[in-house]
């Protein structure tokens, strides 16, 4: 068995949190930062070399892990995890970046972020069930270290508990999924497979699939978050560290959604039973724009508005799934891929604008654009994105995935477009109510250094760049490795 | 003939049985036990089994419970005083223990038992079919009761052993 | 099946078994309501000799003389946990004076 | 080279907001006079270099997005409409950008620069809104011309009212936003493609794909909501009814800002809308009769709230809305170029009108408040000059420019003579008139009399040469610029109709003879309460009920905070209290909760005493015993 | 060959002696090493002979662990003692898991038994013994040599539970299961006896070929799966069956609790296995419903009860029976499968539930055990590598991947649904979910931020038992699949090759 470049996109953070864990500080950084950076330019030459309209897995890597019960160690990426596998990377060297030295046990901190990284990109590219939530569960074990050792506020660990518990309750009904589905699929005894290319050819009766497709996407609900099953969120959100926040927010959320094109949909062509899932999940979905939009409004703090933001904005990207269309699919995954840049730059102004005036209350901050004239361009524009400007990224992913949506049925995109509306609400309160006042805030305040403003122009740029030319991601979208997804 | 003999050994056992969990001295209820097995003993004697008759009376009546008289005496006579803590445990334990008896009951009723094999009883159960029994069929469990009286042995005399702290 | 010939007198070997499940109720019982440890343990005794009755009640009735080595076996099993449970006892009531098993509720919950 | 020279129209404004927003704010401010202008006036001669070679091309430069059957390029569109939109844009909006110059220059550095960068953005925006040859381009420019004008609105953040009228501004061309999207959206799905060319092309074909009956295809559901979804976004971005509450409160931006975006040209993208989807509100008539009615509505309910304002931008407001409406009415009932010469008109006078209320402003120490002026007639000549030609041009006075352009949509809703458009001439007759009375109002109550003794300033100074001379200007062009197409009245040019009609349809029916009358009759009835307002001014005290009424703006603004505000804000602040964390949260918290319950009750089961251990399981053999039998029996 | 066992065989030869001496060489080897423990013991002076016992005691172990391996790779095997006894693959599979834990158990108990003054060789003597009899248990295939192995480690860790002699709670721990266990032996006893009076033997694959599919039903046969099954489950400390563990687990010496956590259960599944699969197998619908609603109660009340606790080994103690909850999963859904995964479980479960217990006997001061969960406190400073164990371990119970653990529930889980018994799977992993809390409340002392600083010492032994447990417990997770072609092979005496 050779090792591939897939392989290597979640070995090499694995094993450089390993090295990362025990050294000094300053080395730490710098070599936690290496790591993060090899591994994006592993993933952006195979984003390279993808070749889009080529309807199989990629880069495919097989190894018979445990053949007894036909689990494979199978590797591989299409049009639909190419994209994540790249952000994923790239969000982790923001996040190295981001980290200051001056936390308590950096090492171990970066250590743990790429773990968690390694588990991210390992769901993301496994093309085995089995495999798919070995990665799923192990990258809960970093992200309780993270939120629990590195947690702020007053009880990081209950945080942490919480979300591991509730994401667990969901995965650990999904185990039984994935045993059922292995069980139940519509093949021979002894040929079984737990391959998901070839999952959704062998799908068991409807009425299986309806119970296996409950279990699934409760996991996947948990993780994305999508309402009502998001309560964790805010604590979590409020709870972690914010270069964890970079991927956590960022990238974890989206493996969910991500379970749902690469494992609900395909595997489960026909889940009706006493229902059909596959209205009932964008109608939850829906409700989880509104819903996160009026919870965003109500809130004071400003982390917690962007969190239950990010909750809105994550249903957007179900809506787009559950379109079950070309335009709702890829706009989701363009969505998954905008939120991704827009969410950690929101959370990363919102711990600048903390560090400097010790306060994330709406009522305690304000006036702040006068102080900080380069933080207040940089957030405009982050804001913009973040509400759906058109022109910027996020208006992309938002307009497909309505357009998906209204394809499959017009009330949804409806009332997915009145969140549009809210939107423009919380954002613009949150963005106003710090930047404006009739006068500068109070005391002497930094504007944001070189060093962060390099750590978002990156992010700053993609915004622009997604808006302008988001044909560029769509054009390897169309190598999709699964039956049952739309291409 | 033969029944009577059963009617009185179970009789027998029977209120051996009862004095073992009424008596409130420890020595009554072992004496009690000693009466049950005795009981027993016959009973065995009945079912042709004489080996086990004789071990029955000489190792478990005579030295087994030897050892407990001796504890006893060593211990001092100690009564159970006061109706204990646990009020409900009396009341339950009747009750479980009669809807324990009436399932056992009722299980062993209408039993099909098995076709017997054709024995000669004029071996069956004497010191030499045992013997003959215990040293080649039976070796290994044989062998293995060995091993169980010596680490019985060991622990004993670790337990007992004064502590030379 | 279940009679065999003693002596001219049919018996039914299901007498020796109630008889056994008799006494081992009665034993159990003697578990369940006694608080002096040794009692109980004479208790457990009896149960051991109740299951005995029906090794060589059985072993009658099959003409099979496994069960008498059986409870041979068990006889001895039952000397060994006599000694090791009295050994135990004697330990505890070195320490202490023992009259109670509900005495030994230290470890709980 | 066309196709270089059309993303040229964008490209400077959008390189002068680039540079501005860089280095702007270190730069000298020279630069940013120069810079900001420039870029505008570049866009104004490449706009005139296509308009000169009659360029008429559907250029595109990328793809923009695929996916799957949904392929949409970055096009952009070159024909008359577009041309003449770019030119109004570019010519108007390259005077107001000049006058800024001087407007602005109270501002320190980095105000200064960013209020520049600002206004390039918007006619970025704005020329992209006009140029896109898609609709999501448009929509895009669509969103980015509000969101300027959010940022204009909001330039003096210092202010709160500023901030929330800008707040309250942008979500409300959201709403149209998504109502654009939406209708696009309604047109995909029925045509598969999202580019004007296939759309119409598609309309005029087979009309409904997807209809069950094509011989219904001339007017479908289908495109009646498309066309009214589409409506929604053109209401919306020019302050129509019922989507108009945003327009007044956008007063608090810089006077250019209002000039600009607030009257000249991005209030009247709405009428652009109507005009470029002509194709599909020809076929659509409910949703095209709706434009018509909207417009007339929103023309005399603009006026009579126009009576009662004191602060000279809000008059200018609402009178901006009540001209929009009036374009409305044109484009609504089929005169599509009529509605555009008076967005031209409109664009000449309106900009006047700011600008020179500007100077008084500026002279003011701004002072808005029109009974704190008075008596600047002899104090501000040149300005009250011009002021004066743009009043009796909003009034129509014979030969202004407004004049012409009003009286060929009245000329036109008269002579259709369907009742539908009969009416909404009634109405636009109404507000001709009250047009007449506001106009004189202001008039009379700003420049004439004595000075009030509230005035801030005593000896008010004159606008720069940078303000005055595109004031200047813009006065020149209403005087003349209404001879440019006079042939409504029965002989002369048609211009703007002749040029536009190459892409708008033309009114199907001939102009009546009585309705140049009625024309005249009406203008000269509002200049004569032009003139008569000097004395009916103090109407209000006959009526206060009224006066209590309009000055509350018939009460819209407090009907939709009771409607939409603050029952959303209560909703959030309910649902957050009492489902989020109550029901949603404490599902998940009391799921654990009641497991440490029950292990703290299961506990006391682990009592310690041997005996209930055994009683335990004595009581596990029963019950295992009873399930075999139960099992066993069943 | 099989044998008629209950006739006298006067034609059984010495020849045939050592060659059924050969097939259970595992189990005689160690026993001669006990003897040979026990002179030492007492020919020896005192300092010394607690040391020598445990090099004794290691060295039997590891030549026991030998033989079976070797035996086991070459495939010998078969019944000897005229079926009552065994050295197929499966009692192989025992034999190599128990000699394991005994070297992982005197590794650990040494430097223990130091720590808290009690140099005493019969600890060792002890293990071995108790050792012995559940190699005896593994390659019983007679009731009454189950019996007999059962009661043999059964009185060996009575014992060692009172090895402490002066400590109250030791004395507690062990009265209590003595008696206890002594009571569940009675009942284990009657089942025998009542399966013997309806089979006519008591050769277990003799009671399967004896019986046949006309027995189902039988009313002697139900009841004596009753009472065989409600005593299996008192050993495999499977709820409402369990009372006693948490009591015994606390107050027994931790080496003590560590080694029988995992070898009593893991004893205890091999009689299940051997007498219900292999012995009864035409009444599997009578105790498969037993031991499912077994399973059901452990899992619920193990996982529950463990919240609340404060004492580390009392946590291990439920979790213990939670976990057996889940491994009666694999034996309720039997097979091939089913089977296999209960013992590649029972094997990882060995590393990471002893590892588990490992670090705690660290903790140990010289006059008494410091078991709870707050003495953790600090470990991550005091002592990284351990604190990064016991993580591992916590992890792997919980069932995290890449540990083992998910592993071992993976298989059992699979079977589980294979065989349609998909509400206990599905209640296993509802209560997976709460038993992750309390692991994870382990971990809290751990890790969190501390004032403590002073070293905790692990002994050279202790570190290694510890640290071979954890490596298993990452290396088996990341490639299971030898361990559970081992479990296959394992279990291809029952299940069928």
């Amino acid at each position: 068995m050779t090792i591939g470049a897939l392989s290597v996109i979640w070995l090499l953070p694995l094993i450089g949190a390993l090295i990362v864990a025990f050294l000094p500080p300053h080395l730490g950084k710098y070599m936690a930062v290496l790591v993060a950076v090899a591994a994006l330019a592993v993933a952006v030459y195979v984003a390279v070399l993808f070749a889009p309209d080529y309807h199989r897995f990629q880069f495919t890597e097989t190894f018979a892990w445990i053949p007894q019960l036909h689990v494979f160690y199978r590797l591989g990426v299409d049009g639909i995890s190419i994209w994540l596998v790249v952000l994923n990377a790239f969000l982790t060297t923001i996040a190295m970046l981001a980290t200051p030295l001056s936390t308590r046990n950096v090492s171990r901190f970066l250590a743990l972020m790429l773990a968690m990284s390694a588990g991210m990109a390992g769901v993301l590219m496994a093309t085995d069930l089995v495999l798919f939530y070995v990665f799923w569960e192990a990258m809960l074990i970093p992200a309780y270290f993270l939120l629990w050792l590195f947690g702020e506020g007053e009880r990081p660990g209950r945080a942490a508990l919480k979300f591991v518990l509730y994401t667990l309750a969901g995965s650990l009904l999904m185990l039984v999924g994935v045993i059922g589905e292995y069980v139940f699929q519509n093949v021979l005894p002894g040929q079984q497979t737990f391959d998901l290319a070839q999952l959704p050819s062998v799908a068991p009766s409807p009425g299986i699939q309806f119970g296996l497709f409950a279990v699934f996407a409760l996991a996947f609900a948990i993780k994305t978050p999508l309402f009502p099953f998001h309560s964790w969120v805010p604590d979590a959100y409020a709870a972690a560290p914010t270069p964890m926040l970079v991927t956590f927010a960022g990238m974890m959320g989206k493996t969910g959604a991500y379970g749902f094109l690469r494992i609900a949909i395909p595997l489960f062509p026909d889940p009706t039973g006493l229902w059909d899932w596959r209205w009932v999940i964008p109608v939850l979905a829906v409700g989880g724009i509104l819903w996160g939009a009026l919870m965003a409004i109500a809130q004071r703090d400003m982390k917690m508005l962007v969190a239950y933001s990010s909750i809105s904005h994550m249903g957007f990207i179900v809506l787009g799934i559950f379109a079950l269309n070309v335009q709702g699919q890829q706009g989701a995954v363009l969505q998954m891929v905008n939120h991704g840049v827009i969410v950690p730059a929101l959370f990363l102004i919102v711990a600048w604008i903390q560090d400097r005036t010790g306060s994330r209350d709406r009522s305690s901050v304000f006036g702040l654009a006068p102080r900080m004239p380069i933080l207040a361009g940089v957030f405009t524009v982050v804001a913009l994105a973040a509400l759906g400007l058109p022109g910027l990224n996020s208006f992309v992913g938002e307009f497909m995935t309505l357009l998906g949506a209204w394809e499959r049925a017009p009330a949804l995109a409806i009332a997915g477009a009145i969140g549009l509306v809210l939107t423009p609400v919380y954002m613009l309160r949150l963005f106003q109510g710090a930047m404006y006042a009739e006068k500068p805030y109070a005391s002497e305040v930094d504007d944001i250094h070189a060093g962060q403003l390099t750590l978002l122009a990156p992010l700053v740029v993609l915004m622009f760049a997604l808006g302008l030319a988001p044909g560029v991601l769509t054009a390897l979208m169309t190598s999709v490795a699964q039956q049952g997804l739309a291409r | 003939m033969a029944i009577a003999v059963f009617v009185v050994a179970a009789l027998m056992a029977i209120a051996g049985g009862i004095g073992v969990i009424t008596f409130h001295q420890p020595i009554r209820s072992v004496l009690s036990l000693v009466l049950v097995m005795l009981a027993l003993s016959v009973l065995f004697l009945l079912l042709s089994a004489q080996f086990v008759f004789v071990v029955q009376i000489i190792v478990y009546a005579g030295a087994v419970m030897v050892l407990f008289l001796f504890v006893i005496a060593l211990l001092g006579p100690a009564r159970e005083s006061g109706r204990g803590r646990l009020r409900f445990q009396a009341g339950l334990s009747g009750l479980f223990a009669v809807a324990l008896f009436g399932l056992i009951y009722a299980m062993l009723q209408g039993v099909q038992y098995r076709q017997p094999e054709k024995t000669d009883l004029n071996v069956f159960g004497t010191v030499q079919s045992i013997a003959a029994g215990l040293f080649t069929t039976y070796l290994y469990p044989f062998e293995l009761t060995s091993v169980l009286l010596l680490v019985a042995a060991i622990g004993a005399i670790y337990l007992s052993r004064r502590d030379e702290r | 099946m279940g009679t065999f010939d003693i002596g001219g007198s049919q018996m039914d070997v299901s007498w020796f078994l109630l008889l056994a499940a008799v006494l081992f109720t009665l034993g159990a019982v003697g578990v369940l309501v006694r608080r002096n440890p040794l009692i109980i343990l004479i208790s457990i005794e009896l149960m051991l000799n109740a299951v005995n009755l029906t090794l060589v009640a059985f072993s009658r009735q099959l003409g099979n003389l496994e069960g008498q080595l059986f409870a041979l076996m068990t006889m001895t099993v039952a000397a060994a946990e006599a000694v090791v449970g009295l050994a135990i006892l004697v330990d505890i009531f070195r320490t202490r004076d023992l009259e109670d098993i509900d005495d030994l509720s230290e470890l709980k919950g | 080279m066309n196709q270089t020279l059309a993303l040229l129209i964008l490209g400077f404004p959008a390189a002068g907001a680039i540079i501005l927003a860089g280095r702007g704010w270190r730069m000298p401010r020279i630069v940013t006079q120069i810079i900001g202008p420039l870029a505008v006036w570049s866009s104004f001669i490449v706009t005139l270099n296509l308009f000169l070679n009659h360029v008429n091309d559907d250029f595109t430069y990328w793809t923009w997005i695929k996916s799957g059957s949904f392929e949409l390029p970055f096009d952009l569109l070159i024909d008359n409409l577009s041309i003449f939109m770019c030119l109004v844009i570019t010519g108007v909006g390259g005077l107001i950008v000049t006058y800024s110059v001087g407007y602005m220059a109270h501002e320190d550095g980095p105000s200064y620069a960013r209020f520049f960068t600002y206004m390039d953005v918007f006619i970025f925006s704005m020329l992209l809104l006009v140029l896109a040859g898609n609709f999501v381009f448009l929509i895009v420019g669509w969103a980015l011309v509000g969101l300027s004008s959010y940022f204009l609105i909001g330039f003096w953040y210092q202010r709160r009212s500023a901030v929330l009228a800008a707040r309250k501004a942008f979500v409300m061309n959201v709403i149209g936003d998504v109502g654009m999207i939406l209708g696009a959206f309604v047109l995909f799905v029925s045509y598969h493609a999202l580019t004007y060319s296939s759309v119409f092309s598609a309309l005029k074909g087979p009309l409904c794909l997807v209809c069950v009956n094509p011989s219904q295809a001339a007017d479908s559901p289908t495109i009646e909501l498309a066309a009214f979804l589409l409506l929604v976004g053109a209401v919306a971005k020019s302050a129509q009814l019922p989507l108009h509450t945003w327009l007044p409160d956008a007063m608090e931006g810089p006077t250019p800002v209002s000039a600009l975006i607030h009257a000249a040209t991005m209030v009247t993208a709405g009428v652009y809308l109507v005009g470029r989807m002509h194709p599909i509100y020809d076929v659509a008539v409910y949703a095209h009769g709706a434009v018509a009615i909207i417009g007339a509505v929103t023309a005399l309910f603009a006026a009579t709230i126009a009576i009662v304002q004191t602060d000279i931008k809000r008059v200018l407001a609402y009178s901006t809305m009540s001209q929009i409406g009036y374009m409305f009415l044109a484009v609504g009932i089929g005169a599509y170029a009529a509605g555009f010469f008076h967005l031209l008109a409109h664009a000449f006078f309106k900009a006047l009108l700011f600008m020179a209320a500007g100077n008084v402003i500026h002279a003011m120490h701004d002072e808005q408040d029109m009974r704190k002026y008075g008596g600047l007639w002899s104090q501000m000549r040149p300005t009250s000059v011009t002021f004066l030609i743009g009043c009796l041009s909003l009034v129509g006075v014979i030969p202004f420019v407004g004049f012409f352009s009003k009286e060929q949509i009245l000329g036109a809703a008269f002579s259709k003579g369907d009742p539908l458009t009969l009416t909404v001439w009634g109405i636009g007759f109404l507000t001709a008139l009250i047009t007449g009375f506001y106009t004189g109002r202001m008039w009379w109550l700003s420049f004439w009399g004595k000075p009030s003794a509230q005035r801030p300033v005593e000896h008010p100074h004159e606008a720069p040469a940078v303000m005055m001379i595109p004031v200047a200007i813009l006065a020149v062009l209403a005087v003349v610029g209404g001879f440019i197409q006079t042939r409504a009245l029965g002989t002369g040019p048609a211009l703007v109709s002749d040029f536009l009609e190459k892409v708008v349809t033309k009114p199907n029916w001939e102009e009546s003879s009585g309705a140049v009358g009625a024309g005249i009759a009406t203008m000269a009835l509002a200049t004569a309460l032009f003139l008569a307002a000097y004395r009916l001014r103090p109407w209000s005290a006959v009526v206060p009920w009224a006066q209590r009424l309009l000055e509350h703006k018939y009460y819209f603004d407090e009907m939709y905070d009771a409607a939409f505000v603050r029952p959303m804000d209560a909703i959030a602040a309910i649902g957050y209290r009492d489902v989020e964390e109550l029901v949603i949260d404490g599902a998940v918290v009391g799921a654990g909760e009641a497991a440490e319950a029950t292990a703290g009750s299961l506990r006391l089961t682990q009592s310690g005493y041997f005996r209930n251990y055994v009683l335990v399981f004595v009581a596990g053999a029963i019950i295992a015993a009873v399930l075999l039998i139960v099992r066993a029996a069943s | 060959m099989i044998f008629a066992a209950a006739t006298p065989d006067l034609t059984y030869s010495w020849n045939q002696a050592l060659s059924d001496l050969g097939q259970v060489s595992a189990i005689a080897a160690l026993t001669g090493f006990m003897l040979f423990a026990i002179i030492a013991e007492l020919a020896l002076p005192k300092p010394r002979r607690s040391g020598v016992v445990a090099m004794v005691a290691v060295t039997g172990f590891a030549y026991s662990l030998g033989t079976a391996a070797y035996r086991w790779i070459n495939g010998l095997g078969g019944p000897a003692y005229h079926g009552y006894a065994t050295g197929d693959s499966f009692a192989l599979f025992f034999e190599i898991l128990f000699a394991v834990l005994g070297i992982l158990t005197v590794a650990v108990s040494h430097p223990y038994l130091e720590r808290r003054g009690l140099r005493e060789g019969e600890f060792h003597i002890l293990v071995m013994a108790a050792v012995i009899g559940m190699m005896v248990l593994g390659s019983a295939t007679s009731l009454v040599t189950v019996f007999l192995g059962l009661e043999l480690f059964s009185i060996a860790l009575y014992i060692a539970c009172g090895f402490i002699r002066t400590d109250s709670r030791s004395q507690e721990a062990a009265a209590k299961y003595l008696l206890v266990g002594g009571f569940a032996s009675a009942f284990v006893l009657y089942g025998m006896a009542l399966v013997y009076g309806a089979s006519g033997t008591t050769v277990i694959p003799q009671i399967a070929t004896r019986l046949g599919p006309a027995a189902a039903g039988n009313p002697l046969l139900v009841l004596g799966i009753v009472l065989m099954g409600v005593g299996f489950a008192f050993k495999v400390s499977a709820a409402p069956f369990h009372m006693w563990t948490p009591d015994v687990y606390q107050g027994a010496p931790v080496p003590v609790t560590a080694f029988m956590s995992v070898g009593t259960k893991a004893a205890a599944f091999a009689m299940i296995v051997r007498v219900f699969a292999s012995g009864l197998p035409h009444l599997g619908p009578e105790w498969q419903a037993l031991l499912a609603f077994v399973a059901a109660t452990s899992m619920i009340v193990g996982n529950l009860l463990a919240i609340a606790q404060t004492s580390l080994k009392r946590l291990l103690a439920y979790s213990g029976i939670a976990q057996a909850g889940y491994i009666l999963i694999g034996v309720i859904a039997g097979g091939k499968d089913g089977l296999a995964a209960v013992l590649f479980y029972l094997f990882v479960y060995l590393f990471m539930n002893f590892g588990a217990f490992a670090v705690v006997t660290l903790l140990a001061g010289p006059d008494a055990d410091h078991d709870r969960i707050s003495d953790l406190d600090g470990l991550h400073r005091r002592n990284p590598l351990m604190a990064i164990l016991m993580t591992v371990f916590m992890l792997s119970l919980a069932g995290f991947p890449p540990f083992v653990g998910f592993f071992g529930k993976l298989f059992l889980f699979t079977a589980g649904v294979n065989a349609g018994y998909t509400w206990l799977v599905v209640l296993a992993v509802v209560m997976s979910v709460v038993s992750v809390y309390y692991y994870v409340r382990v971990l809290v002392p751990v890790w969190s931020p501390t004032a403590r600083t002073d070293e905790l010492h692990a002994p050279v032994s202790t570190t290694a038992a510890i640290a071979i447990s954890g490596v298993a417990s990452v290396f088996l997770g990341l490639y299971p699949t030898w361990a559970l072609i081992a479990g296959q092979v394992g279990v291809g005496p029952i299940a069928g090759p």
